[in-house]
């Protein structure tokens, strides 16, 4: 089991090299290639997923040892939260790489398209295993950049000035990060996240520690746009590559935002009150506003980029409960609860959200246009493309027999039993002005016949593309499996235990 | 000694704020400089060698970029007064500004003064790391051998940017 | 880009050999001495980008392609790379062990590894940085204004 | 104590430049100011008084050094810095070719 932590990163990182070196001379060799490895990285996910359950495996990087209990080298890390992280993020990755076979067709230098696309799995990839603070920084600096490139990947106008964008706002997040890093040096004197925990857990400064907290989560905040920091997602989202977008949207402000987040402020933070209540308001406001600036949209892209926004403040809001029921200590299986809705919503938004992002792709590789002014009557035409967007807008509506119905259920549950009964009617109203704005997107593109024109020339788009859409909309249905006990017990609760004990993570990795 | 860096840091603030408000881009890349160069010198100071020999052919080669990038194009930078929208974000970053200084004085006084620091992860670094890792440059010995995973990630970041350059520098993105 | 006066030529081929050499040195000794990879990288970087300024940037005849330079760099990455992967191979199955004997602390072929990765990480810098500014360069003369 | 603060002074005057500032050199010039502040605060942080620099020198044990840890983590920041810095660079001189401007103020197809 150990020996294979490292593969995770390096299999990428080869793939890049490979796909530089040999990509020159040999036709065809990146998109196969790149297949391979994607898929050989979800086997091995699962094959992780499945094998882990409740123990933390330490892959200690360069074979050393702990003196005095001290960790000294670079740790890396799997547990069951990161397990299912990095089973979404190369599943998702699998399949976008398989439409990307022909979407990407239309544009130059495919070369560069795939080493980046490798880059950036192994940046998230690297991100979620490590357990070293300076570790994460490194690999989120390469992730990131990989994806400053990738959001310019047309060189158009639209495409450089949000990246530009994109870029400026990621600097200062990343220059936040490092100074709090070199706060939490300045304190504890080690790097390792669980060393940390027992530095803090003697005793600390109050008003440092705040002080600390907010420089961590401005910066992640940034990187995964929760409302005051989201001014340069819509553009990024948008502009960007249409597989890129599902990426970005799908997946990567999870890994590199929403993930590190609650890694920190369970395992590594002691929860203070204050800082989970601080974390509520983002998401509640998070959810609201995004959905909001998301009714008056008729790009696709852009709409689909504003919900993004709304429904990661689902999973904020209902992390930020448990961790305000967790820090006063009461009603801890309430808390279990919304920490569960919490993730399984953010499993369930990386497939829809995903499928949306190529759907809105499928679409503008047809007809060449992003506003839903523009189109319409495509349901005949593209009837693939339809029935996939379908599922989708009815899974991120919270339709029930969908997966986006049963995880919007758990949270709204949770928040009723922890007695927070605005943030629940809050719930509910955005999922209904969600569904609402959904079956807008549906209605102008794929059932109002008012524009003939645009019918004849629309044509289904290639297999490739067909299959990835319609793989992730059956993934869409399967999610709903995950709230039946036995598959619960099997893969949410190994994660919610690592983040509800507050030693079990410290403890295990000092320990071995 | 913490006299001489409070000086150092005293100038490379001015050199910042006038190249932030210089009129003239290419004398604020230059001046820009002026903080790069101030860092190697309080990395002399500081006994970190190793930093400031990366620091002054990095911000070097960091100066051609940026002077390669500013030259042959309009280097005035049309200035002109604060609309309503400049003197909200002024005031909101000064705010700002106030803010985080006030908590960062309140949390730094609980915190190490400069020159007493103590030793937790780092210790063995130290302690027969010579003999660990066999280089005498115990930096080189923390970069490549203990924390070479780190290392591997950084080389690897230069080259996600090259890549990176390469991709946004074609002339034609689609076909 | 035009390369500049006569001067600059003849005071370039003096100075960017031995810039070169003082680049090798600061990467060779960087396990007894400050520097190291990075350090000696940029600095044979800075030789090239000086050559590249002297004499304009066809000195390189690589105007269409910066083929070598990309080639160079990936395969210095991929050795580090492998140099870390043969630590799991060799080691006791751990990646970045360094698994190479340790020798006498203070000569030049010492502490296992790391001269190796300093070379190669060196060579990769060097590629990289020196690329990145032939790139720009270029593009500043091919694309229309 | 008086040397974090200002090194916190210089970080914050960098992050006034971004906010302030209408041309895109002029952001990337106050972000790599914002990233020196950066490395000093950590070389700040791995001084010891009386250490030396942390090169063994076999004759001579007994020596107190300063961390060497900070100063690795800078010597790795230095270079993603150098790598944002030239990936924005590129950027600002694509934008510039297309509008013939560095003024962020008419640089605005992206809005709403």
């Amino acid at each position: 089991m150990n020996p294979l932590i490292p593969l995770f990163v390096v299999t990428p990182l080869a793939a890049t090299f490979l796909i530089m070196i040999v990509g020159r001379f040999v036709k065809e060799f990146n998109k196969y290639y790149t297949s391979l490895t994607l898929l050989f990285l979800v086997v091995m996910s699962f094959w992780c997923l499945i094998h882990t359950g409740g123990n933390v495996f330490v892959y200690k990087v360069g074979g050393w040892q702990p003196v005095n209990k001290i960790p000294i080298g670079i740790y890396m890390v799997l547990d069951g939260f990161s397990a299912i992280v990095v089973c979404i993020i190369n599943l998702i990755g699998f399949l976008v790489t398989i439409y990307s076979i022909s979407y990407i067709k239309r544009y130059t230098s495919e070369n560069y398209f795939y080493a980046l696309f490798c880059l950036m799995i192994a940046g998230m990839n690297g991100v979620v295993l490590s357990g070293d603070l300076f570790n994460i920084f490194v690999f989120l600096e390469i992730s990131v950049i990989s994806a400053y490139s990738l959001v310019a990947f047309g060189v158009e106008k639209n495409e450089l000035e949000a990246s530009f964008k994109y870029q400026v706002l990621g600097s200062i997040a990343s220059f936040l990060i490092l100074f709090g890093i070199g706060f939490i040096y300045w304190k504890t004197k080690t790097l390792n996240i669980a060393d940390i925990k027992a530095a803090f857990s003697t005793g600390y400064d109050k008003s440092f520690y705040i002080f600390t907290q907010l420089l961590i989560l401005c910066g992640f905040g940034l990187k995964a746009a929760i409302i005051p920091f989201h001014a340069w997602l819509p553009d990024a989202h948008s502009s960007a590559p249409s597989p890129i977008s599902a990426m970005l949207s799908g997946v990567f402000i999870k890994a590199v935002g929403i993930y590190v987040i609650i890694r920190l402020f369970f395992n590594m933070f002691v929860i203070t009150e204050s800082m989970a209540i601080l974390i509520t308001t983002l998401g509640t406001l998070s959810m609201v506003i995004g959905v909001f600036l998301a009714i008056g949209q008729w790009d696709i892209k852009r709409l689909l980029a504003y919900h993004s926004i709304s429904q990661m403040g689902y999973v904020i809001l209902s992390v930020g409960i448990g961790m305000i029921l967790v820090s006063r200590g009461v009603r801890q299986e309430v808390a279990a609860l919304a920490i569960a809705g919490g993730i399984f919503h953010l499993i369930n938004h990386a497939a829809f959200k995903g499928l949306l992002f190529l759907n809105a792709g499928a679409i503008e590789y047809t007809i060449g246009t992003r506003n839903l002014k523009e189109m319409g009557g495509l349901a005949k035409s593209m009837p693939a493309t339809s029935a996939t967007s379908f599922v989708a807008s009815m899974s991120i509506s919270g339709i029930p027999p969908f997966n986006g119905f049963f995880s919007k259920l758990i949270i709204i549950i949770a928040a009723i039993m922890a007695r927070f009964y605005l943030l629940a009617a809050l719930a509910v109203i955005v999922s209904i002005i969600t569904l609402a704005s959904f079956l807008k997107f549906q209605r102008y593109a794929f059932y109002d016949k008012s524009e003939k024109n645009k019918i004849q020339k629309a044509k289904e788009v290639p297999y490739p593309m067909i299959f990835s859409m319609i793989v992730l909309s059956i993934i869409c249905l399967l999610l709903s499996l995950l709230v039946l006990p036995v598959v619960r017990d099997a893969v949410l609760t190994p994660a919610i235990d690592i983040l509800m004990d507050p030693l079990k993570y410290s403890s295990q990795i000092i320990g071995l | 000694m913490e006299l001489a860096i409070s000086v150092i840091l005293g100038f490379m603030i001015l050199g910042a704020l006038y190249s932030i408000h210089a009129k003239d881009l290419l004398s604020a890349v230059i001046t820009c400089g002026i903080v790069g160069y101030g860092c190697v010198l309080c990395f002399l100071l500081l006994k970190a060698p190793d930093l400031a020999i990366v620091q002054i052919v990095v911000e070097s080669i960091n100066l051609i970029i940026m002077v390669a990038v500013v030259l042959d194009s309009s280097r005035e930078e049309s200035y002109s007064k604060l609309d309503r929208q400049g003197y909200v974000s002024a005031i909101t970053v000064f705010v700002l500004m106030a803010v985080l200084l006030y908590f960062f004085t309140v949390s730094a006084r609980s915190l190490d003064v400069l020159g007493k620091s103590t030793l937790r992860m780092a210790g063995p670094y130290i302690e027969g790391a010579a003999a660990k890792t066999g280089s005498a440059n115990l930096v080189t010995g923390v970069v490549f051998d203990f924390r070479g995973y780190d290392t591997m990630g950084e080389a690897v970041v230069l080259v996600t940017a090259v890549l990176g350059v390469l991709t946004i520098l074609r002339l034609k993105g689609k076909k | 880009m035009k390369g500049m006066t006569i001067i600059v030529k003849k005071t370039t081929q003096l100075i960017a050999g031995m810039i070169f050499m003082y680049g090798i040195y600061v990467i060779a000794h960087g396990h007894l001495t400050p520097g190291g990879g990075f350090a000696g990288g940029v600095i044979i970087a800075g030789a090239f980008i000086l050559v590249t300024l002297a004499f304009g940037s066809d000195f390189f005849k690589l105007l269409k392609k910066e083929m070598g330079t990309t080639i160079v760099e990936s395969l210095a990455t991929i050795i580090v790379v492998l140099i870390g992967s043969a630590g799991f191979l060799f080691g006791t199955n751990v990646f970045f062990n360094n698994f190479l004997p340790k020798g006498i602390v203070g000569n030049l072929v010492s502490a296992g590894t790391l001269p190796l990765y300093n070379i190669f990480v060196g060579m990769e810098v060097a590629a990289s940085i020196f690329i990145i500014f032939l790139s720009l360069i270029i593009f500043k003369e091919e694309s229309p204004k | 104590m008086i040397t974090y603060v200002l090194c916190f002074i210089l970080f914050l005057v960098g992050m006034y430049g971004v906010i302030t500032m209408r041309n895109l050199v002029k952001i990337a010039i106050s972000l790599s100011i914002m990233e020196f502040s950066t490395f000093l605060f950590f070389a700040l942080l791995g001084y010891i008084d009386g250490g030396v620099a942390p090169i063994v020198n076999p004759a001579d044990p007994n020596k107190i050094y300063v961390d060497p840890l900070p100063q690795a983590l800078v010597l790795t920041a230095i270079v993603i810095g150098l790598a944002t810095t030239a990936l924005l660079m590129a950027v600002i001189i694509r934008l510039y070719r297309k509008y013939g401007t560095f003024d962020i103020r008419e640089i605005k197809n992206l809005r709403g």
